[in-house]
């Protein structure tokens, strides 16, 4: 509850709102206590008095009446009235929607089909003929606004609980015994409740705005009584000679539904669960670099791809979450560096970071270099850096129906990524592309130019990934867990034809993977990542056979092999620690059995010796 | 990728344009004044129907009034019949048979002849289920002539009408647009569409109807009277009482009509004129005089004294308005009793009435409509009348109504269901109204319009005596009585005979109101 | 011979697609060919298969989250019916695949626990409490996760939470959907080595399903494995992966990553399953298949033994 | 494609005559006749039950509507009384009117609430999306026949630019230009309320694409920013504003009426509350068959959009 007022009030704007809309009601409470005139005591040779006119602050109407104390009547009338009306459309809305998504088949077809009626009618017009046929008054006007505003609701709950009821937990729900009626209370209402809410919130202001539009048409609040919408047709007359009685009204109603469209919007924010973690920001184009002491533009390459201290971070409020901290690596040419490590453990965001791809806010490079054969690219300005992108550098990502852009066609997508770098005829860059398509041997290339990414199985997808990666023969590839999505048969494919391509075309690929039975099978070295850091490095072969971390050594333990029978697993007790409280010295220190007290006092460097090097103070075996 | 692209800049392109256009329109020297000659009118509504026989709203009357003649009319500022398509008539001795002599050589704008045969064809149209026009109908007013057992043309320029019994405002009636005469020849050939195809003598003759922009009438260069000022007329059609306030003060119309009165202070400068004429007119509550509260006379009185209505004309009706003194509007100048005067505004008079009624606080339901022919402003004189009488100690609630309901709840009568309701009557016969109104033999459960139940024998025998006399002077004797015993039993609560009004540009002249509420523009100009 | 723990005969499953109205008869899309298995107490039978193969849709048939199209489904050699939780819920239970999904986020734990507790035993407050703390120990849970809510879990301790729910009923039978492929490798081994404890510590027998061979075999007595609703090949874990008779075990096993076999492509033909709307007349394996026959294309092969304790639906099986 | 819009087509007939059944219904909950709305003053019980004769509604309600529904189905939409002309002419001219300005709102709401919200999601937080984000909120807290009034007020009665009310000149010729004139007012009215919550949703459907793994491809290949922007998250984005154009349509398609009426617009939202207040049955019938054909048909046109924008819904 604090976490959520806390979330509210940073928003300035509903906070702001929520102000605004707190006086109003306040003053609409204490409204009968006020020194206020008579709202209904006409005074007809007073009439269109202007505004500060003695005894009348705001000046009078038709009748000569106070406007302050008919519009503070009013809008205690037309508040309450709106809020009724969201609160008894949410109710039905929410019954209908609950039940159409729940139930699905018939049911929710037949609802519906009922809604849609409901919605092809214009909502004036049934509103006026629901007040027509009973009648005119507030209450009236009530029922009319509230009946036209339940399909809003229904059709919004019932999309939400299609989603919920497709979750495993309803099916849980199912499992313990849980009956329909039981299972739409306890565990469907809950989560469908914030949306309400939200949905309630910003739904109020509509309200007041649509009453007041049926007391604007006289089937409102019954004479003398003022509600804001009547207040303002019954000056509709007076626009001309006496402006005022028209904006004091509109005005208020203007603020009223400003007011709670803010704190609508304040409110539907902090209840996204996804805007605490700054996810709805928009990422810029590169991500946000704050170097203390920006490394040398250029130094002597090592490799075609070398990573100096590489350091990114995700900052979310207070906390700072160290995904990546001050990775070197150096990728040769032609070689396959394997990166390896579990989810968390900074190997995506360390590949993502070379060409400023993390999104940002909420991840900021802190520290260190990406370079190019020598050419830091993190000091790039963004349009050579983007002249880079996929030209140079190529990347090939995880799940390629996400990745892949689904509106548009493969054939696109490839020329396009052609022809931001280069003017090539469409007709030759399609020739291009379907040659690649040819070389990941795509069967019928030609008709899968034009084939949109779902209409591809994954293992088809992923090809047309790694053949979008090489329409402009970069020297670099980072193929970030490129088959971890597929199935074992398609993987085994896709790795051989990685394999294939690179010894071909002489390709430096950054491989990153959880999987050390396909780093063993495809990288000709390996570095393993550990709570943001490498902690080991070498040629796989020499890691494979014996790794010197500990932590490598029963990461490797822990994985079952084929072919190596039922058994007892070496797990690795506890959990990786979270990127924003790592503990001093050796992150993996607290889950290691070779672990001694100095190994969590200060940070522990990376030992190097010949090919191999390893971040431990008592590795498994002396490197040689 | 590639034909999208082409759509979206399609698309971008064409809204730029169309902006671009829109600008350039924005920037175009606005507002062309209306042509020379042709006057351009705001009306209040889209008109129904021009058929004379069909229509009955104001409204449509404004229009055909000026495309259409009657046999008789009423003569410039009165209510008082005189010749019109007929050059004469004589009335037998029982008062039963009316003998019209009509105007030679006058021809329908269609170019048929209008004759005797015309006169029998309009009246027969409309009566007669079997008349082979019967279904261009149908023709809600036609009992306005329900009282006409025959019309014959003995030659092509006599018409003869058969009464069934004596019938005085029938003469009054026939200068009413239901009494005006349709060509036979237009009716045949539009049938049922006659009414957006009218035909007929006036002044004017149809020109075009643009359903919802506009009805223009052009000039009758032949009409029998003399030909008409202006070279065409249009009516446009603008429902929203602001919206044409504003568009006259736009300068898109040259004669505005139905003025609200809050607006009036707008034009009360040299750039336009205010015509208003007092009409007969009679706006006030019908009170419920069988049950509740007002079954009490001195509860009635002590409404009557109660409401200010020299406030509600001057400040809510900006002086569109005058006291309403009795039954009868004063617009009916020989029928009126100058001895009647209104109910002087007296709280503690009707305070005491109220005290002496043992009701000091009676509790009243109010039915008030929101809009409706002649109706005025009803919300907001509702609610000043309310307020009025809450300050003597009644006890009011307001039910407000659209005006269909509103007709639907009050015509079938009060019983049972409010103490108290608004209304007004236009009538161009000083017998319509209380005849229709506040006879006994008028209850509702008998057709008639008593919705207050208000039955007083004496009443009845006077209204029943002047109906068949054919004398204006004993007539206007009964009606005089009449309205001096109505004053005191305070049926009703009498409070506003409306003055109607217009507003015209400084250059329309000759723009004059009629106390029947018919707008005839034959002698209107613009400089 | 015992009676089986859990036996299917002819099980199914088939569901219409297509609109109907304007596209006539809707056409039947078979997810689930008939399939007839046995486990038997105490077993794991380990079920393997990729995307597609129906290996998801056998588990929920099997509790009763969706009805069979045709077949049975005998537990303990009686039928199973679903409909009566208090029975079934006992005999046959569920972990599911996405710890966190199956927990529902705006309850706490203990209320998740407790639900079926209350409605399927009506146990009271105190019984409920006992039996949730024992559960949670066995699992190596703290008691004082159950007041917390599901976000505020790893994936290793809310998958630790679907086994302790799975638990509370004492069901002879598990149904494990799944159950480690959202974990990270060093916490899966967590979770398969506590699975192993509790099975000996209860007597539970296990419907494992996975679609990664090392996991499946490093856990399973017998192994089941499925292509395209289709049981292709059944037997012994020891050697199904090493001696299979069926050629697309044989391609499973040889495309697992294993280190030091060279990169080779298994097969060139493209991994592409047949359009369930289309199926082929013969074997669904037959478009990929290195000995395919013209047999292979016409007639759907049945299941017949080709070693003592391996049976495969194939009409050129290796012998073993 | 063909075959599903005719399925949609065949599919949308149950839910329009379903509406002309509640139609039915609840006119005939309304009290009042027909009669009594002609008659005025002078509808007496006994005068309107002659004229409700004359009129053919004294027969039950269930037969009368099955008569309109036959008539109905051979194009015969009956007669209005209270225009004594028939319904159908009546409804195709209001109709065309109403079209016209919706069109026109709806094409200022589309063209402007998507640019509008696109650059404020690609200037997040700057100025433009500032200044945006405010008028956005004016936009849609401002009561739509308020702000009509208002702009009546200053631009026709103050500053005289444009026109007060109409649809056309009275006099001279019925040109494009005219037209534009008159409808700058109206059309901007209307739309403010549906621009503002299009622009709203569209700079939070962009925000949301542009956090999409295929947003972050496009940059891989070295895509531009205004490429990613206008090309790729734009049309990833249509994919959830389509149907808020929809579901805006019905909402403009009805806010005509206050519109309509404030600016005198001949179109049919105002024609439809004439007729309910006066009791005409059939011009209401009629013309809220075709206003929600016309949604139905709109929805049908935005869900076949979508399933072209989108390749993943099968059409």
């Amino acid at each position: 509850m604090r976490l959520f007022l806390t979330l509210l009030f940073r928003n300035r704007l509903a906070a702001l709102g929520a102000v605004l809309l707190l006086a109003l009601v306040l003053l609409c409470l204490v409204v009968p206590l006020l020194p206020l005139a008579d709202p209904n005591v006409t005074d007809t040779p007073n009439k269109f008095l202007r505004p500060f006119s003695e005894g009348h602050l705001l000046g009078t109407d038709h009748l000569g009446r106070d406007l302050l104390s008919r519009l503070l009547w009013g809008t205690r009338l037309s508040l309450a009235v709106g809020v009724a009306a969201a609160a008894a459309a949410a109710f039905f809305g929410t019954l209908i929607g609950i039940c159409a998504g729940y139930f699905g088949g018939w049911i929710d077809n037949g609802l519906m089909r009922l809604i849609d009626m409901i919605m092809a009618f214009p909502y004036i017009l049934l509103a006026l003929a629901i007040v027509a046929a009973l009648g005119p008054g507030m209450l009236n006007a009530l029922i009319a606004v509230a009946a036209v505003n339940v399909p809003f609701f229904a059709r919004n709950i019932r999309g939400i609980s299609v989603g919920l009821t497709a979750r495993e937990f309803i099916d849980a729900a199912r499992l313990s015994g849980q009956g329909h009626a039981r299972i739409i209370v306890t565990e469907l209402l809950p989560n469908v409740l914030p949306v309400i809410i939200v949905a309630i919130s910003t739904t109020i202001g509509w309200m007041v705005l649509e009453t007041a539009g049926l007391s604007f048409l006289g089937l409102g609040s019954q004479p003398p009584q003022a509600d804001l919408g009547s207040m303002l047709g019954e000056a509709r007359a007076a626009l001309i000679a006496a402006p005022h009685t028209l904006i004091v009204p509109g005005a208020m109603i203007f603020v009223i539904v400003m007011s709670i469209n803010l704190l609508g919007d304040g409110l539907r924010d902090a209840l996204d669960p996804r805007l605490r973690s700054g996810a709805l920001a928009r990422p810029s184009p590169v991500t946000r670099i704050a170097r203390p002491a920006p490394p040398p533009a250029e130094t002597p390459a090592r490799g075609v791809l070398d990573l100096d201290g590489l350091t990114t971070r995700f900052e979310v409020g207070a906390q700072v979450y160290k995904a990546v901290s001050d990775v070197s690596l150096t990728l040769g040419k032609g070689e396959c560096l394997g990166l390896i490590g579990e989810s968390g453990s900074g190997k995506s965001v360390t590949a993502l970071s070379v060409t400023g791809l993390v999104a940002s806010p909420p991840g900021v490079i802190a520290g260190g270099a990406a370079r190019l054969d020598g050419v830091d690219l993190l000091s790039l300005p963004y349009r050579d850096l983007r002249g880079l992108r996929g030209r140079r550098i190529a990347y090939i990502f995880q799940d390629p129906l996400s990745t892949l852009h689904p509106l548009y066609r493969i054939g696109d997508q490839m020329v396009e990524a052609i022809r931001v770098h280069r003017k090539m005829p469409l007709a030759e860059a399609r020739a291009r592309c379907l040659d690649l398509l040819r070389t990941v041997q795509i069967p019928n290339a030609e008709s899968r130019l034009s084939a949109y990414p779902h209409e591809l199985s994954g293992g088809m997808r992923q090809r047309v990934g790694i053949a979008m990666a090489l329409v402009n023969d970069p020297e670099v590839i980072i193929a970030d867990e490129p088959t971890t999505a597929l199935d074992v048969t398609v993987q085994a494919q896709v790795l051989a034809l990685l394999d294939r391509l690179r010894r071909e075309r002489g390709l430096s690929i950054l491989f990153i993977t959880h999987d050390f039975g396909v780093v063993g099978q495809l990288c000709d070295r390996v570095a393993v990542m550990y709570a943001g850091q490498i902690v080991e490095e070498g040629p796989t072969a020499s890691i494979l056979a014996a790794p010197a971390h500990p932590y490598t050594r029963r990461l490797i333990a822990c994985v079952p092999e084929l072919g190596g029978g039922r058994r007892q697993l070496a797990a690795i007790p506890g959990l990786p620690p979270a990127v924003n409280r790592l503990p001093a010295g050796c992150a993996f220190a607290p889950r290691c059995d070779r672990a001694r007290p100095d190994c969590q006092r200060d940070p522990i460097a990376l030992r190097v010796s010949g090919p191999r090097a390893a971040r431990c103070l008592y590795p498994e075996e002396a490197l040689s | 990728m590639r034909p999208q692209r082409l759509t979206r800049r399609a698309v971008l392109l064409s809204s730029a344009t169309a902006l671009i256009v829109a600008a350039t329109g924005l920037r175009a020297p606005v507002l062309a004044q209306t042509p020379p000659g042709v006057l351009i009118l705001g009306q209040v509504a889209e008109p129904k129907t021009l058929d004379p026989q069909a229509a009955t709203a104001a409204n449509d009357f404004r229009i055909s009034v000026n495309v259409f003649d009657g046999l008789v009319r009423f003569r410039d500022g009165t209510l008082e019949v005189e010749p019109a398509l007929a050059h004469s008539y004589d009335i037998s001795g029982d008062g039963k048979t009316y003998t019209f002599h009509l105007r030679e050589g006058i021809k329908f704008h269609d170019g048929s002849d209008f004759n005797a045969e015309a006169v029998k064809f309009t009246f027969e149209r409309m009566l007669k289920k079997d008349h082979p026009y019967a279904d261009t109908g149908p023709f809600p007013l036609a009992f306005f002539f329900s009282s006409v057992a025959s019309v014959e043309a003995p030659d092509a320029l006599t018409a003869v009408f058969t009464l069934t019994e004596p019938y005085a405002p029938f003469l009054a009636n026939l200068a009413t647009p239901t009494g005006y005469i349709v060509s036979p020849a237009a009716v045949a050939q539009h049938g049922a569409d006659f009414g957006r195809n009218p035909s007929g003598t006036g002044p004017f003759k149809f020109a075009e109807w643009r359903a919802n922009e506009m009805v223009a009438i052009e000039k009758n260069p032949d009409y029998w009277d003399g030909a008409p000022a202006s070279e065409a007329i249009v009516f446009r059609p603008i429902t929203d009482a602001n919206t044409r306030t504003a568009e006259m003060l736009a300068g898109g119309l040259d004669i505005m009509v139905e003025v609200p009165p809050v607006t009036l202070s707008q034009f009360r400068n040299d750039q336009y004129t205010i015509v208003e004429a007092a009409g007969a007119h009679l706006w006030f509550l019908i009170l419920n005089c069988k049950d509740g509260a007002f079954a009490d006379k001195r509860v009635r009185q002590a409404a009557n004294y109660a409401v200010n209505k020299e406030a509600l004309v001057n400040n809510v009706l900006e002086g569109t308005a005058t006291v309403a003194a009795g039954p009868t509007p004063a617009a009916f100048n020989w029928a009126v009793n100058p001895d009647v005067t209104p109910y002087p505004y007296d709280p503690e008079k009707a305070r005491a009435l109220l005290a002496e009624a043992g009701t000091p606080n009676p509790k009243i339901t109010f039915f008030v409509t929101e809009g409706g022919s002649g109706m005025l402003d009803p919300v907001a004189m509702g609610t000043a009348i309310q307020a009025d009488l809450a300050a003597v100690g009644f006890d009011v609630t307001i039910q407000t109504y659209e005006w269909n309901t509103f007709l639907d709840q009050v015509n079938p009568g009060l019983s049972g269901k409010a103490d108290m309701a608004e209304m007004a009557w236009m009538t161009n016969d000083p017998d319509t109204l209380p005849y229709l109104a506040l006879r006994a033999e008028a209850f509702p459960d008998k057709g008639g319009f008593n919705s207050g139940y208000y039955a007083n024998p004496e009443v009845d025998e006077l209204l029943n005596r002047a109906r068949v006399s054919t004398d204006q002077a004993e007539r206007a004797e009964l009606y005089k009585k009449m309205q001096v015993i109505v004053h005191d039993d305070a049926p009703w609560l009498f409070v506003a005979n409306w003055k109607q009004n217009a507003v015209a540009t400084a250059a329309v002249k000759g723009l004059v109101l009629q106390p029947s509420f018919l707008l005839t523009l034959k002698n209107v100009s613009k400089a | 011979m015992t009676t089986p723990a859990l036996q299917v005969d002819g099980l199914s499953k088939s569901f219409p697609v297509g609109r109907g109205l304007l596209r006539g008869a809707t056409t039947m899309v078979h997810a689930l060919q008939p399939l007839s298995l046995e486990v038997r107490p105490g077993e794991t039978l380990g079920i393997v298969g990729e995307s597609g193969c129906g290996k998801t849709t056998l588990a929920r048939m099997l509790v009763g989250l969706s009805q069979p199209s045709t077949g049975t489904i005998l537990i303990d050699g009686k039928p199973l019916d679903t409909s009566d939780r208090r029975v079934s819920s006992q005999q046959i239970q569920y972990v599911f695949q996405d710890p966190i999904s199956s927990l529902n986020p705006r309850k706490t734990i203990r209320q998740t626990m407790e639900t079926p507790l209350r409605i399927l035993f009506g146990m009271d407050a105190a019984a409920r409490t006992a039996r949730i703390h024992e559960v949670f120990e066995a699992v190596n849970l703290r008691p004082e996760f159950l007041d917390r809510y599901p976000h505020e879990f790893s994936g290793g301790q809310a998958q630790r939470i679907g086994i302790a729910r799975a638990l509370l009923a004492r069901p002879k039978i598990i149904v494990l959907d799944e159950p480690v492929s959202a974990l990270d490798v060093s916490v899966q081994a967590q979770v398969l080595n506590l699975l192993a404890d509790l099975k000996t510590q209860y007597g539970l027998t296990y419907l494992f399903i996975s679609h990664d061979l090392a996991v499946i075999e490093a856990v399973s007595d017998r192994i089941a494995v499925l292509y395209f609703g289709t049981l292709v090949e059944i037997g012994a874990a020891d050697r199904i992966f090493a001696r299979p008779s069926h050629p697309y075990t044989r391609l499973l096993a040889r495309s697992a990553p294993v280190v030091g076999r060279p990169l080779a492509p298994q097969d060139t033909a493209g991994a592409e399953l047949p359009d369930p709307l289309n199926p082929p007349p013969g074997c669904a394996f037959a478009q990929r298949c290195p000995k395919v026959s013209q047999l292979c294309r016409t007639k759907v092969p049945q299941l017949q033994e080709t070693g003592e304790t391996q049976r495969a639906a194939c009409h050129h099986p290796d012998q073993t | 494609m063909g075959r599903y819009i005719l399925y949609r087509l065949l599919s949308a007939v149950p839910v329009v005559l379903g509406i002309t059944v509640i139609v039915f219904f609840i006119m005939s909950l309304i009290p009042g006749d027909p009669a009594t709305a002609i008659l005025g003053a002078y509808a007496s019980p006994e005068n309107v039950a002659r004229l409700n004769a004359d009129l053919g509604l004294d027969k039950p309600m269930v037969q009368r509507y099955f008569i309109w529904l036959g008539n109905m189905l051979t194009g015969d939409f009956g007669r209005s009384f209270s225009l004594n002309r028939p319904v159908l002419d009546e409804i195709l001219e209001r109709f065309s009117a109403t079209l016209i300005l919706a069109g026109v709102s709806l094409l200022i709401c589309a063209v402007l609430g998507i640019v509008a919200g696109v650059v404020s999601a690609a200037r997040q937080y700057g100025l433009a999306d500032k200044a945006i984000t405010l008028a956005v909120l004016v936009g849609i807290s401002i009561p739509s026949f308020f702000l009509g009034m208002l702009l009546i007020l200053i631009f026709a009665v103050q500053l005289r630019w444009l026109p007060v009310s109409g649809m056309y000149e009275v006099y001279g010729g019925r040109t494009l230009v005219d037209l534009l004139r008159h409808i700058i007012l109206p059309a901007t009215a209307l739309a403010a309320v549906a621009t503002g919550v299009v622009a709203r949703l569209s700079r939070g459907a962009m925000l949301e694409v542009l956090r999409q793994d295929y947003i972050r491809t496009a940059r891989a290949k070295g895509v531009s920013e205004t490429g990613v922007i206008w090309r790729h998250a734009l049309r990833a984005a249509m994919v959830s504003i389509i149907p808020v154009l929809g579901i805006q349509a019905g909402f403009v398609l009805s806010g005509a009426v206050y519109i309509e009426v404030v600016f005198q617009w001949p179109g049919v939202g105002r024609m439809l509350v004439d007729a309910i207040l006066k009791r005409d049955l059939l011009l209401v019938q009629g013309g809220v068959t075709f206003v929600a054909a016309c949604y139905v048909l709109f929805n049908i046109i935005v869900d076949v959009a979508q399933s072209l924008i989108d390749p993943r819904i099968k059409a």
